[in-house]
């Protein structure tokens, strides 16, 4: 029965290489689109002027929302986030079906970049909530997923630290990992389609004009790029450490 | 500064500390987070060498 | 044909190999007694053979019937003693046995849960929570829920951990009243009961079998000096 | 001694026989259960006492009498594996050829069963020494529904969780760290709906239907992903 050899992710090879020039290229995407934000994108007019008023060569009749340009890094933020537990599942399930360590290895560092980018959301989030309603924290659909996320998250690691036996910490880590991915839109779509309080709340969502959508773009671009390099840099040193422990074990 | 400008304005001095805490903070998270893991590799050369010491010893005796 | 059969049998994770390329088989109707210091994997390669740890190399086949093909055809062959006793404690050592019983799917399950009983001799107890047996009648009671639906291969994984020196005879007794044809697969740390009841020895050591060999042809002397070597060799 | 295949329906039957007649015999989980809720409502009676009048406890009826759900449904989720882990018996059962996920359902279905007795008890008292002051609206008795619902999820997905914690370091604590969030959904669903229901709302669809879909979507698919992978947990 000629065993099918699982190709295993190691550390090294194309995707290394890649790695460090996705890191820079990521930090210059994202300083771009920092700057785009605040100097190309039109900002998002908020209380109406009581008269319409000259400034440069514009003529404003709204006021300005600055606060909203954290929005250019909270969205992609959110979603490399998602991505990256995404590939923490999917390794998790890769594990399941072939018991290889190495895909537990990899399920783990894509599920600590996820809790990265999610802490990540959550600080953009919340003060973007601390300007836009003046207080800390709201328990309004966006922000509750996302604290749900990171709890799951928390809980993922705590569960790792808590079994002892290498085959049965993995299982059960796969295992938490393809119910949080399926777990996580659910509770996206249930904290939106309910109307969070008991008067419904018209949603303020406008839609995106294009050059606010291209700054969003190029952030998250950005954004998957530094994530991806972090992925790998984190995967290469779990990496190592693990070759280090083969040779101790084979040294006794 | 007429009150219409003022106006325009209103929103953005008090937006100013969050937004710059929060493209800061961002950079920091991601600092950080590098710099464990750069520990994390000083730490297994630490252990890299205490290994190649004792495989000496074990070569050498 | 052979009762047990192994072909490089692996149990590995990542690079710790508790289970180290073992090949064996043994016939049937054999007692094959595992020795090995701590760690050595003798737990391990049981849990495998009885299905409850998968492993990650090579074969194993039980009564002809392959390990990873229909896992389930092969635990309908087998039964397991440990020094757990799987059973209960608030269930009534007759509730235990019908639990299996009807798990199993024997034909009748009444009649061989009373059968059983009376082989082991505690009809008299039937009624009784198993918490409030001593040891030795617990031991007694898990010999019945492992044979209720009559097994081709037994393991027993350290029974007599635990049991004073009367309850370790009693169960000899069972033990050689319930052979008949049967295959028994022990892992043991007591050197002279095992080798007295065996008919192969196998000692392993870090995983990998150090020697395997049926038992007329070792003499006691040399297999316990070899034994202490093994031992001598470090724990894994 | 024939063997006939038993049926998965008679397997599980038997294994729910087996959780009824376990807690029926010592009620330890009932009545664990029973007396924490009851001291939950005494933890409410003493926070809400000084404001009787000042809060609107029509409306936050919903949330705190599920706040008294989710505690106690993790306490006896706890508990519930722990009896399986104790002789190992749940290995004993998974020597059985059976397909585990019957395991799986037989141990959600007693558990939802027990979660339902406890809360048969545990809601009308809360109503009796919290809602009887105001009038609640006529729609009370559809909080049935999100009750039943919510149960069955919780269930289900404890069970799978139970399961996970129940050799870990700290067991209750690791529960509870990954139940909570990972029924934030429900909870969240199903409390708006028991909302409704006392408080009776003029969006009917919105605030009670719209929920209880959400939820038993939530369910189902939380049901199947538990079904699908419990095999790898309770083996590993």
């Amino acid at each position: 029965m000629a065993k099918k050899t699982t190709r295993v992710p190691e550390a090294g090879g194309w995707p290394d290489a890649v790695a460090v020039p996705a890191l820079i290229a990521g930090a210059v995407l994202t300083t771009v689109g920092f700057l785009m934000a605040f100097l190309w994108a039109a900002p998002v007019n908020g209380a109406a002027l009581s008269a319409p008023e000259l400034v440069g060569d514009v003529m404003v009749t709204h006021q300005q929302l600055i606060s909203q340009k954290i929005f250019y890094f909270h969205m992609p933020v959110a979603i490399v986030s998602f991505v990256a537990l995404a590939f923490g599942a999917y390794y998790g399930i890769r594990f399941l079906m072939t018991r290889e360590q190495r895909f537990d290895t990899c399920s783990r560092v894509a599920m600590e970049i996820a809790l990265l980018f999610v802490v990540l959301t959550m600080i953009t989030g919340d003060l973007w909530t601390r300007f836009e309603w003046g207080v800390w924290w709201t328990w309004e659909p966006r922000l509750t997923t996302y604290l749900i996320l990171m709890l799951i998250a928390i809980a993922y690691f705590v569960l790792r630290n808590a079994v002892d036996d290498p085959e049965r910490r993995a299982t059960y880590a796969g295992v938490v990992s393809v119910i949080a991915l399926v777990d996580v839109p659910v509770c996206f779509m249930i904290t939106r389609l309910i109307p969070s309080s008991i008067h419904p709340v018209v949603a303020r969502e406008g839609g995106m004009s294009p050059d606010m959508a291209a700054t969003v773009f190029v952030v998250l671009a950005g954004m998957m790029l530094v994530g991806y390099g972090l992925y790998r840099l984190r995967f290469r040193e779990a990496r190592l450490g693990e070759r280090l422990q083969a040779l101790k074990d084979m040294l006794e | 500064m007429n009150p219409i400008l003022a106006d325009i304005y209103s929103t953005v001095i008090p937006s100013a500390p969050y937004l710059i805490a929060a493209y800061a903070l961002v950079w920091a998270a991601l600092l950080v987070y590098v710099i464990i893991v750069v520990r994390g590799l000083k730490k297994t050369e630490a252990q890299m060498a205490v290994l190649e010491e004792a495989v000496r010893a074990k070569g050498g005796d | 044909m052979n009762a047990v059969e192994t072909l490089h049998l692996t149990k590995a994770f990542g690079t710790r190999r508790a289970v180290d390329d073992v090949t064996f088989s043994l016939p049937e109707g054999s007692f094959l007694s595992i020795f090995g210091p701590n760690g050595a994997g003798k737990t391990t390669l049981l849990r495998v053979l009885s299905t409850l740890a998968r492993p990650t190399g090579g074969e194993a086949r039980l009564c002809g019937v392959d390990l990873k093909e229909n896992p389930d055809e092969a635990r309908g062959l087998i039964g397991m003693i440990s020094h757990q006793s799987m059973l209960y404690p608030d269930l009534t050592a007759e509730e235990n046995l019908m639990l299996y019983a009807k798990l199993y799917g024997v034909a009748n399950p009444a009649a061989r849960v009373s059968e059983l009983l009376d082989a082991v001799g505690l009809s008299h107890r039937r009624l009784d929570a198993v918490r409030t047996f001593s040891r030795g009648m617990t031991q007694r009671v898990s010999i019945a829920r492992a044979l209720v639906h009559d097994p081709r291969i037994v393991f027993l994984d350290e029974p007599y951990s635990g049991l004073d020196p009367h309850a370790v005879e009693i169960f000899d007794e069972l033990i050689g009243a319930v052979r008949g044809d049967r295959t028994f697969v022990m892992v043991s740390h007591d050197l002279a009961k095992g080798f007295s009841m065996c008919t192969h020895a196998l000692v392993l050591a870090r995983g990998r079998i150090v020697t395997f060999a049926p038992k007329d042809e070792i003499a006691f002397g040399d297999f316990s000096e070899l034994y202490r070597q093994t031992v001598g060799m470090g724990v894994a | 001694m024939p063997r006939v295949a038993p049926s998965t329906f008679s397997q599980y039957r038997t294994l729910l026989a087996k959780d009824l007649r376990q807690e029926f015999r010592t009620r330890e989980m009932l009545t664990s259960m029973g007396i924490y809720a009851l001291l939950v409502i005494i933890v409410y009676g003493a926070a809400l006492a000084l404001t009787a009048h000042g809060v609107d406890i029509v409306h936050m009826g919903g949330g705190l009498l599920w706040v008294l759900i989710v505690f106690t449904s993790l306490l006896g989720l706890a508990r519930s594996f722990a009896r399986e882990k104790e002789q190992g018996c749940m290995e004993g059962v998974l020597l059985v050829p059976l397909d585990r996920s019957v395991v799986f359902l037989a141990k959600a279905t007693s558990n939802i069963l027990f979660m339902l007795a406890v809360e048969v008890i545990a809601v009308p008292l809360f109503y009796f020494f919290f809602m009887t002051s105001e009038p609640a609206a006529p729609t009370l008795p559809f909080i049935v529904a999100p009750l039943l619902v919510g149960t069955v999820g919780m269930a289900g997905i404890g069970t799978m969780l139970s399961t996970i914690t129940s050799n870990t370091r700290s067991a209750d604590v690791m529960l509870a760290v990954l139940f909570i969030p990972l029924i934030y959904p429900l909870l969240y669903a199903c409390v708006t709906a028991t909302t409704a229901a006392i408080a009776g709302t003029e969006f009917w669809t919105d605030f009670f239907v719209m929920p209880l879909v959400l939820a038993c979507g939530y369910d189902v698919v939380m049901l199947l992903v538990c079904w699908v992978l419990y095999d790898f947990v309770v083996s590993a």
